[in-house]
């Protein structure tokens, strides 16, 4: 390893650092849980992650074929954001809180191929921590590997072109990609498990009543540690 | 004329990890102040664990700990407390080194004692001049040689003024250069009167540092003592896989055929044994 | 942490057949998952417990832990579905809010409790599957099904560069612990940032050093390595189809009762 | 009565880092087929920036390399052909197994060879079996202690059957037992005919075992020859900061006092030097 290749991905990092923590979402609960969707649903939101997938693969498979190295890197991307999720990050009120960080190095790969490493991820959550499920994976793929990156992605980008300050606009990209994800996440169980009195609309705004009580202070704690690890990497 | 302090007693300690590992087994010991003593024993055999027990990082399952005569306190504020007075440093740098820059990296612990950034500065330049970091401490710490991250991981430690200082390992996978810079490192530490605890594998070094050597196997405490006495025992050995070191092993072999005096002390150094040598080198002349 | 993964290797049933269990536990899941039904859920329940307890290295009491992991989501979760808001007072129980009540009806009552206990039984099929089967084993088992080869490859190395990233993250925070480093939550942020950014750079040293090891063992862009096949024997696919069949007549049944 | 053949020839290596490294600065070196020859000098020294230039990982920005006197082939084939003959295991065994399964592992780079399932089967369950790893061959590489995974990434290379075996210091961090572990297992790859080129900061464990000692320093080779000679050396143990070991200063010494004659053979083990000794005892009776 020599130490201009560590200077490269140090500046390629202090870049990718917003989106590291852009669809960082989010606790336990943020996961749908297997069996909590019906077969239908778990259907029709893989199906929707499928081109996603497939976009991803043979993006992977392109870049691969030039760089060999690639794979490695996408590798231990994979592996930091799964061990991610796995710590407890800290929080008030001694809960615990596991980012998921599946948008990490969306710049670097493309978010397509970051897709990819994503269901990986969700998919080793599922089997080694019991977070998510196996026939939710297409729902939760959706909401974490999807819908919030693509959203943190964005928010950093306009923030750059509004000339903010780079920790406000990782702040708000972190922040933002998780209440994202969770709204996501309340729009799918919404669908799924509708109020049998106000329908659709209701019962989404009961999901995201009680989903806001929990994950707005743990977002913005997110937020904050984004904002850490940014200035430490660029310090770096 | 005060009789010596007891800075740690470990009594009856049992620990389990969660997956069913049994680290600990009634491990029982006590160090005095201003000790050097050199822990010895196989991987797994209860070190590391050991260790991390001595300042609250893992609480007992049994038995306890007596930090400076008083039990530790495992509350937030107690633990603080134990922390400050019981540093460790990790044998491996990497495990331990965090900050981009080695004056950032430094100050973490001292600043978390709640000391003012003014006084926090001075200790740190202080640290930093007295173990040589100077050269290197304006780079960042990931490119720091194995030997200089080694240094800024005892510096980490040492600025916090602990009244023990437990290395794992401290000269693992150094070279020589480094490794006798580190030694030198440690033998600077007991000469503050600080207590040094130390884990190695080295029985030379051991020999010839240590005021007292524990041998650990299997969660528990099998022998100590003097050094001397600890590596001529071919019981103790064999039960801990050491190999008696060059200097005694020649020693004991020259009183055997007679050229030596059994009466005499047991030397630590190839130096002394030298000695001995050249003394009676000279009876015969 | 990671427990799950460590009693996997020990579990009695590790060297089964990775197929005959995947096709047990995953059409289990399936089949509850479909007709969501009480008696079918209640069944499956049992049956994964019981088999999950037996075979495993899981304790009846640590299973019972893992068991209560998922019922803080289901908690929470199904609350929204516990409740409605609705313009009027109706159903079991009523709160007014302002103009408005948050009621409870009976039939979101009956909704809501199916849906844990379905979820439930759908969790115990999952853990049956990952308490039983290590990871190698499954993903070998993937490779089999002819998952694209670069799906395979990558799984294959963050499994086990997880461990290794994992343990350094550990280290690092003890580390840190040890000097104080959680003392408030402002330092505890403050250390985890530090941590991560830490750890980011060690991957990418890692994944350098681990190229080089790679290429100086012919590594040539594709991972090739032997896989175990263990075939399940006979009996053993019979008994599972069997049992299969007849969780899904009974599912047919509940189903036609109108959702029992 | 064939001549000895030569294994690896280095001519007048220069490798510059990106960064600006300069890691070797004309480094010359030659193996003979079937030699033990031990590399020592400080980090940095060029120890593995040379040994990755003999496989063909870096490439030489000035000079030439020859394995079995044909210059490396850095096309695609070739280079196939010179990693088949050259196998390295990495000092840190974390680097280097990237599978879980231990079986997978040790099979990856034999099936690189382009050699059938059937075949590469038999011969992992004959390292397997060579190597002692049976009784952990079912466990996972996460669940593996320092030794043992040690022991699985020497497999991992000897599994292709290499003629030239790098270790870079294969037994730095382990303990006692499982050190003398590898130790016999790098006597072992000998035995079998295996060239072996080894990294160590150990002196006394290279005085035993090599054939010859190489001296490496700001990427040259500074000296080499047979351990006894380079060992006592002073000048050139000065320059590369290594240590005497006791075996050669005690005998030395005994050897000034007159008790030992200098014409001996100097010994290599504690053994020998207790020998000597006995057997003058014995001619004073």
């Amino acid at each position: 390893m020599t130490r201009s290749k560590t200077e490269r991905y140090l500046f390629i990092a202090g870049v990718v650092v917003a989106l590291f923590f852009g669809p960082m979402a989010v606790s336990n609960a943020m996961h749908i849980m297997e069996g909590y969707l019906p077969l239908g649903y778990c259907v029709l939101w893989g199906a929707v992650c499928v081109p996603f997938f497939i976009a991803g693969l043979f993006s992977i498979k392109r870049t691969v074929t030039q760089h060999r190295k690639t794979l490695i890197l996408l590798v231990m991307m994979g592996a930091y954001v799964f061990v991610l999720s796995a710590l407890k990050i800290p929080s008030v009120t001694g809960s615990s809180s596991h980012p998921t960080g599946t948008g990490l190095g969306a710049v670097l790969f493309g978010p397509a191929s970051m897709c990819v490493i994503g269901v990986i991820v969700l998919l080793f959550q599922a089997l080694l921590l019991a977070h998510g499920g196996l026939t939710t994976l297409g729902a939760n793929t959706f909401s974490m590997a999807i819908a919030g990156p693509f959203l943190a992605y964005g928010v950093f980008l306009v923030c750059k072109k509004l000339h903010a300050p780079k920790s406000l606009g990782i702040f708000l990209a972190a922040c933002l990609g998780d209440l994202f994800t969770y709204c996501i996440t309340a729009v799918q169980l919404a669908m799924a498990h509708p109020s049998p009195v106000g329908g659709f609309t209701a019962s989404l705004a009961e999901f995201m009543g009680i989903f806001a009580v929990t994950q707005i202070p743990l977002a913005v704690i997110e937020g904050l540690v984004a904002v850490v690890v940014m200035k430490a990497l660029e310090s770096y | 004329m005060e009789r010596k302090r007891t800075i740690v007693r470990a009594e009856d300690l049992h620990y389990t990890y969660e997956d069913g590992t049994q680290a600990l087994k009634g491990l029982d010991l006590t160090v005095q102040k201003g000790e050097k003593v050199a822990v010895m024993g196989a991987n797994g055999s209860g070190k590391s664990t050991f260790f991390l027990h001595l300042n609250g990082i893992l609480k007992p399952q049994k038995g306890r700990i007596l930090i400076d005569e008083t039990p530790i306190d495992y509350s937030r504020k107690g633990l603080l407390q134990v922390r400050k007075k019981v540093g460790i440093v990790f044998q491996n740098p990497e495990d331990q080194l965090f900050s981009a820059s080695v004056r950032q990296e430094i100050s973490f612990g001292i600043l978390n004692l709640g000391v003012s950034e003014k006084e926090a500065e001075e200790k740190v330049d202080r640290v930093i001049e007295e173990l040589g970091i100077t050269p290197f401490a304006h780079k960042p710490t990931h490119f720091l040689s194995g030997g200089e991250k080694k240094r800024v991981s005892i510096a980490d430690i040492l600025v916090m003024e602990p009244e023990l200082m437990i290395l794992d390992e401290p000269a693992a996978t150094l070279d020589p250069k480094h490794a006798r810079m580190i030694d030198g490192i440690v033998d600077q530490l007991s000469g503050k009167g600080i207590t040094v605890l130390l884990s190695t594998h080295d029985a030379e070094r051991a020999l010839i540092w240590a005021d007292r050597v524990v041998l650990f196997d299997d969660g528990k405490v099998i022998g100590q003592g003097h050094p001397e006495d600890i590596f001529r025992s071919e019981e103790l050995l064999r039960q801990t896989n050491l190999e008696k070191p060059a200097v005694l092993r020649i020693f004991d072999t020259l009183c055997e055929e007679g050229i030596l005096d059994h009466k005499l002390r047991p030397p630590r150094r190839v130096e002394e044994l030298m000695g001995y040598i050249r003394e009676k080198g000279i009876k015969q002349l | 942490m990671m427990m799950i993964d460590k009693l996997a290797y020990s579990s009695p049933w590790r060297y089964k057949s990775t197929h005959l269990k995947s096709c047990f536990a995953i059409g289990t899941l399936l089949i509850c998952v479909a007709v969501r039904s009480f008696l079918v859920s209640s069944v499956i329940l049992a049956l994964m417990g019981c088999l999950t307890v037996t075979y495993s290295q899981a304790s009846l009491s640590r299973y019972g832990k893992m068991m209560l992991w998922p019922l803080g989501f289901l908690m929470l979760g199904t609350i929204a579905v516990f409740f409605d808001v609705a313009g009027e007072p109706m159903g079991l129980l009523h709160v007014a809010i302002g103009s408005k009540y948050i009621v409870m009806l009976t039939e979101s009552l009956a909704y809501g409790a199916r849906l844990i206990l379905v979820s439930l039984a759908s969790v115990s099929c999952l853990y049956f599957l990952i308490l039983t089967t290590t990871m190698p084993d499954l993903m070998d088992g993937l490779k089999r099904l002819h998952l694209p080869w670069l799906v395979i490859e990558l799984m294959t190395l963050i499994y086990r560069f997880i461990f290794v990233l994992l343990d350094s993250a550990l280290a690092i925070t003890t580390a840190q612990n040890c000097r104080l480093g959680n003392r408030n939550l402002r330092t505890s942020i403050r250390s985890m940032g530090g941590m991560l950014a830490a750890l980011f750079i060690q991957a990418m040293g890692k994944s350098s050093a681990l190229f080089d090891s790679m290429e100086a063992r012919c590594y040539e862009g594709r991972i090739r390595v032997l896989t175990e096949h263990r075939p399940a024997a006979k009996k053993e696919v019979l008994l599972v189809a069997a049992y299969l069949t007849g969780l899904l007549a009974l599912a047919v049944f509940c189903h036609m009762k109108g959702g029992l």
